[in-house]
């Protein structure tokens, strides 16, 4: 054929993986393809944030009532949490990089320390709902006169959907990050003196934190 | 059987609407047969094994590619200008219009005359006299079709919206449901009568108002309540494949579906209007709409209608007596 | 996968290792911009609407600057290829054009426009006892809205 | 033309007698034998959506019904909507043809993530399982559009569990997307620039982008309705001030571009077939790939144009209607280049050509009554009627089904080595064309007439009966076009002649290797120096007729 001019040979196998012709197409690759994957979760998450934006819109002044219900100063708590995780895993991709195993375990094992922290503050805030019967269903009940009950439970609603997911993202990062710990700590061929996995599931990890570093003004503070 | 092409022009929208319609059609045509005459040509022309001049094929003109681009461009702006004129005219009512309210419920149409006359899957209306209908479920959302008058639009919960015409021809026009809205979409629909001006003064002065005071007397009341809600569409003298016939129900022996029998008391029927798909008989699916949602019957008309079904002992005919053996007859009351 | 050779920065695969001081300033300034997001929710201008429209562009802007930060220094977009960029300008940016919505919610107030607005008594439809039970009257009826 | 010259020797590996073990097939990482596994898949679940559009027809012969009731007529186009949507059409041509060809097109030895392809596959049988476990338990009867508030509140059937699935099915759908979009980008083979890629790869380019894009959009709504449906969470529900018309804003946001995922990767094999059977380069490469582009993008502001009864509001509408009928533009493009394309070229009608043909003629009658719907005007009267289904069938099967059976065709021999009946394709193809047609041409004259979509009975207005018969009858002659196929394939595995490396003297890299390919592809990474359509119709001509006279010159010989 007229447009095959010469052939290269094929690269030895081993250290790539077979469809790649050098680590750093395999590394390339895997770094877009994680990228990919966030931008899916962007819009996944941005579905929801436009719900809210819209009903926000809609029912400002009342949202600004109901808001109250939740407690900003726990809210600030679990941004600092949550920030904090985020810079953890940030220097555990540092340490990853420099193949400083111990550094990189310690920064780890903080980032899964702090997750579950948040995951404690976010169970208190969430049983404090439960008992005021502010989830939304048959139970719902609502005493406050200003604001109409259906609207509340549209609110909580929103509020338990988004930081909901959120929650879910965040269980899905402690396992991740677990496993990559282990694996770490274990010399395990997939991982040894190779950071990309690191660097990968800080991408995720980051991404979870950006996620909160929205939903904190929008459902604990709503500016007016 | 009719041999029908197109839908009678009914309206003031009907003529300007197949205007714009079989021009977009004259197109269609037009660039079918060009794409298939293109296309058969070449494909005769230049079949293979076929003597032809193939030399310097050309792979890109640039030309030829602008006018690929500006032609239909300049086609589909024109057209949306015309298409879009249609579109806001038949969503701007005039100011006399003759306003008539439209409640969509599964599945049926109410409509409400500004005099206070009620219909059930009619509309009566009068010719050259713009109607505007304003229009709200009370479930999920529906949709208000009248082919003949080229007028569509949907009926959703929570918020009013609206669609106006002038019938221009009297006649009987088909009405129906075009968003799925649950088991009996496909009945969920009547008849527009447009009528001349007199004959619809007529019809208001006199017959129209099929649901006039309720009686004092709460069977009565039932009766008339029975109708209005269409109870007698499904629920007839006689046992049929979509509901069983309720005539001498009370106190009789019901079989359910899960074998059980059941008398059917006042709690029963009570509970078959509010929550049919509780306790079903043997031999029926879930085809009855469910009055609990949203509380669109209240306690007194279920009263109404209990001491109604009460009355149903002594049937015109005489009716085989639910047997809970016999599956045929068991086959009882979801109300 | 292994990889030896990390301090090797050939064209556009290099990895840039982000130095710790940039990571330990970008954390500070993520935790300043908290505390100053709290502090300007606390702010009450007035009720007018655009002091409602500009606390909420601040603590939306303080937001999106943190996010930035987060991209850049903790992800590292600052360093990445060409092509992540490309994904995460167009990534984050395609969400916006789902605000594309707000056209509608936006207008449909303004609908119908001719004919509607006659006087006042018969703009509102009446629904008056469609049954007798008078819950069905509440039935059309929108949650006030503001 | 020398596919008896390179005859392959059958002692050599191939991808599918490689290992033959089950657990080599389940354990995969393969993407052709994935491939294979999608396309056994989904020709299941395309017989059984084709039943349910069997019982539809035939109910509608009678304007009182024939023997289905009430609901399980709901059940049954629900069925037919939710198994032709998303376990065929949106898998079809990418997850089969897309996950065979891409590497091969673009000389790779395999997708980036061939472990994540696996995943994607195993979440489709995930999903596809909960769509049908819901089918089995009763059914669903909301249409495959799931319009709240009645999907979410009223409905009585299994709307939660095929939510669920479609949840799953659509990341499934992202899983391929990130990972074509990925191997497009970073393993394209040296030389492969952009502008030299096959159009059927900027397709797929096309596509993923969609599917990243859109998907999850839909995703999160539906997970929405089944958290309403489950723990009460009304984010859509009208007595919580809730906008029921906003489900179907998000629902559309990806549904419309969606379409484009079904009808781009069939617009890519259209591209690739008529060249080849043209022998003839692409007129206008650099329209038709920017084409696809701008449908993709342009694609995903159109979504209003199902809701311009909806209540939106009518500016929205008008803007929306603006917009659709720019994005005709682009699909004019591609069909006039694409009859161009035959100019001067040396048309050979073989079976894949017919279908590729057919589905020019077909898209072009899709795509103009397309225009009626997308005009704010025209779309009042017609929308949610017949009208709509008779044109989306005409996209959809008509686009979609069309070039998938193109696409079979065309790639069959490279699949698994083997020739299938010629004559019985052509057969099969004319019969698919005329029986199509049957159908649904009478669909938007009962359309126009009136007859709303998703009528059990229509005997409000019983002359709308003479329409249905005569569609009823042509969906007959449909069944009997799409069940050849099954046949003289299957019959081609056992006995079909070796196809060679290259039955249609195609160019493009997938025809440089064996039929069947091995399990790596390529034994060398080739360089490409060129656009792959190269070809040459008067050369081809010259060559052909030579053939032909050799052969003429054998024959006489023998008769002698």
């Amino acid at each position: 054929m007229a447009h095959v001019a010469k052939k290269i040979p094929l690269g030895e196998p081993g250290a790539v993986f077979e469809q790649y012709e050098d680590i750093h197409q395999q590394n390339d690759s895997y770094v877009v393809g994680m990228w990919a994957f966030l931008v899916t979760e962007v819009m996944f998450f941005g579905a929801l944030f436009l719900m809210y934006s819209i009903y926000r819109w809609k029912y400002q002044p009342y949202f600004w009532e109901v808001h109250h219900e939740l407690d900003w100063r726990l809210g600030a708590l679990n941004t600092t949490i949550l920030l904090a995780s985020s810079f953890s895993m940030a220097l555990a991709v540092h340490f990853a990089q420099r193949t400083q195993k111990t550094k990189q375990l310690m920064c780890l094992g903080t980032t899964v320390l702090c997750a579950f922290g948040f995951l404690v503050v976010k169970g208190i805030e969430w049983s404090a709902k439960w008992e005021h019967h502010h989830i939304p269903g048959p139970n719902f009940h609502w005493t406050e006169a200003t604001v109409p009950p259906n609207v509340a439970q549209l609110f909580f609603s929103l509020y338990f959907a988004m930081t909901g997911l959120h929650g879910v993202h965040v269980v899905v990062g402690i396992i991740v990050i677990s496993v990559l710990a282990i694996l770490v700590a274990k010399d395990n061929v997939m991982v040894k003196g190779d950071y990309i996995p690191t660097e990968l599931i800080g991408l995720y990890w980051h991404f979870v934190d950006l996620v909160w570093i929205f939903l904190f003004p929008l459902f604990y503070l709503i500016p007016r | 059987m009719n041999f029908q092409l197109a839908p009678d022009r009914a309206s003031n929208f009907a003529g300007q609407y197949d205007a714009l319609f079989y021009t977009f059609s004259a197109f269609a045509v037009f660039f079918t047969i060009a794409v298939f005459v293109m296309v058969v040509t070449f494909v005769t022309k230049y079949r293979r094994g076929k003597k032809a001049n193939r030399a310097n094929p050309i792979h890109h003109n640039s030309l030829l590619e602008a006018i690929f681009m500006g032609v239909p461009t300049i086609i589909a702006l024109t057209m949306f200008v015309f298409s879009a004129k249609l579109f806001v005219d038949m969503r701007t009512p005039p100011k006399n219009s003759y306003e008539v309210f439209v409640i969509g419920k599964q599945w049926m149409w109410h409509l409400q005359h500004p005099n206070g006359i009620r219909e059930n899957n009619e509309l009566h209306v009068p010719v050259g006299q713009p109607v505007k209908l304003t229009m709200i479920s009370q479930d999920v959302i529906h949709g208000f079709f009248i082919p003949d008058y080229r007028v569509q639009y949907q009926v959703v919960p929570g918020r009013y919206t609206q669609l106006w015409f002038t019938p221009t021809k009297p006649g009987k026009f088909n009405l129906f449901c075009t968003i799925h809205c649950g088991t009996q979409h496909s009945e969920m629909g009547g008849y527009v009568y447009a009528m001349e001006p007199k004959d619809f003064a007529e019809w208001q002065a006199t017959g129209g108002n099929r649901f006039k005071e309720r009686p004092k007397n709460l069977a009565d009341a039932g009766k008339q309540l029975y109708e209005e809600l269409l109870c007698n569409n499904c629920h007839m003298e006689k046992d049929n494949p979509r509901a069983p016939s309720l005539y001498g129900i009370f106190q009789s022996k019901r079989k359910m579906t899960d074998g059980t029998v059941v008398e059917a008391d006042e709690n029963y029927i009570r509970e078959s209007i509010v929550n049919p798909y509780n306790r079903l008989n043997a031999g029926y699916g879930n085809q009855m709409p469910i009055y609990e949602y949203k509380k669109q019957i209240s306690e007194e008309q279920i009263r109404m209608l209990l001491e109604y079904i009460k009355t149903l002992g002594s049937a015109p005919a005489p009716v085989t007596t639910p047997a809970p053996t016999a599956r045929g007859n068991a086959a009882g009351g979801q109300s | 996968m292994s990889h030896d050779h990390l301090e090797t920065h050939d064209g556009d695969y290099s990895h840039h290792v982000v130095p710790i001081s940039k990571l330990i300033t970008t954390f500070i300034l993520l935790i300043v911009l908290m505390a100053a997001t709290v502090f300007a929710s606390t702010w009450h201008l007035g009720d007018a609407w655009y002091f409602s429209v500009f606390a909420n562009l601040l603590a939306l802007g303080i937001a999106v600057t943190k996010a930035l930060l987060v991209i850049s220094y903790f992800m590292g977009a600052k360093w990445a290829s060409n092509l992540s960029k490309m994904f995460i300008i167009g990534g984050f940016g395609w969400f916006t054009t789902m605000y594309f919505m707000f056209l509608d919610y936006g207008t449909r107030q303004w609908e119908p426009i001719k004919g509607w607005e006659r006087d006042a008594s018969t703009a509102l439809p009446r629904f008056k006892d469609l049954d007798e039970n008078p819950e069905a009257q509440d039935v059309g009826q929108q949650p006030a809205s503001p | 033309m020398s596919a008896v010259a390179t005859q392959v020797s059958h002692q050599e590996k191939n991808y599918l007698n490689d290992e033959n073990t089950i657990k080599s097939w389940l354990l995969t990482k393969d993407h052709k034998r994935i491939a294979v596994m999608y396309l056994v898949a989904i020709s299941i679940f395309f017989l059984a959506g084709s039943i349910a559009a069997g019982m539809i027809r035939l109910e509608l012969v009678s304007p009182r019904g024939a023997f289905l009731t009430n609901d399980a007529y709901n059940r049954t186009f629900t069925a037919h909507g939710v198994i032709m949507i998303f376990l065929f059409l949106l898998v079809g041509i990418p997850a089969v043809f897309g996950n065979f060809l891409v590497p091969l097109m673009i000389g790779a030895k395999d997708l980036a993530f061939p472990r994540l392809n696996l995943v994607s596959l195993y979440l489709f049988f995930t999903g596809a399982a909960f769509a049908l476990l819901a089918l089995i338990f009763g059914g669903v009867d909301t249409g495959w559009t799931f319009y709240t508030p009645y999907s979410s509140m009223y409905s009585n059937s299994q709307v939660a569990l095929v939510l669920v699935g479609a949840f799953i099915l659509g990341f499934s759908s992202i899983a391929t997307g990130v990972n074509f979009i990925v191997t497009i980008h970073k393993m394209r083979a040296p030389g492969m620039t952009w502008f030299r890629l096959p159009l059927y790869i900027w397709s797929h380019y096309a596509t993923s982008i969609i599917i990243i894009l859109g998907t999850p959009v839909v995703a999160i709504t539906l997970l929405l309705v089944v958290l309403e449906r489950v723990f009460h969470l009304g984010v859509f529900s009208p007595e919580l001030g809730g906008d029921p018309v906003l489900f179907q804003h998000l629902f559309w946001f990806y549904s419309h571009p969606a379409v484009y995922i079904m009808i781009l990767p069939a617009m890519g094999v259209v591209s690739e077939v008529i060249a080849c059977f043209s022998r003839n380069s692409i007129f206008g490469y650099k329209f038709v790939a920017m084409s696809s582009m701008a449908i993709a993008l342009l694609g995903f502001f159109v979504w209003g144009h199902h809701m311009f009864i909806s209540s939106q509001s009518m500016y929205q509408g008008l803007v929306f209607s603006l917009i659709t009928f720019l994005i005709a533009v682009p699909s004019a493009v591609k069909v006039f280049n694409w009859s161009l394309t035959m100019y001067k070229g040396s048309v050979w009608l073989a079976s894949p050509m017919i279908f590729a043909l057919g589905f020019m003629g077909l898209f072009v009658i899709g795509g103009l009554t397309g225009v009626y719907l997308g005009s704010i005007g025209t779309d009042v009267h017609l929308t949610g009627t017949y009208f709509i289904v008779a044109h989306f069938h005409y996209v959809m099967v008509g686009g979609t089904v069309m070039g998938f059976l193109a696409a079979l065709h065309f790639w069959w021999p490279k699949m698994f080595g083997k020739m299938y009946n010629e004559s019985m394709a052509k057969v099969s193809a004319v019969l698919v064309f005329i029986g199509f047609n049957v159908t649904f041409f009478p669909q938007f004259i009962v359309g126009y007439l009136g007859m709303p979509r998703r009528y059990h009975y229509y005997y409000l207005n019983p002359d709308f009966q003479i329409w249905n018969i005569a569609s009823s009858f042509g969906s007959t002659v449909l069944a009997l076009g799409f069940l050849l196929p099954v046949i003289y394939l299957t019959k081609s595995l056992k006995s079909g002649a070796p196809a060679g490396p290259n039955p249609w003297g195609a160019t493009g890299l997938e025809w440089e290797v064996e039929s069947p390919p091995t399990k790596h592809n390529f034994h060398e990474i080739p360089v490409v120096t060129g656009l792959v359509y190269d070809y040459n119709s008067e050369a081809d001509e010259a060559a052909w007729e030579e053939e032909e006279r050799e052969m003429e010159h054998v024959t006489r010989g023998g008769q002698h």
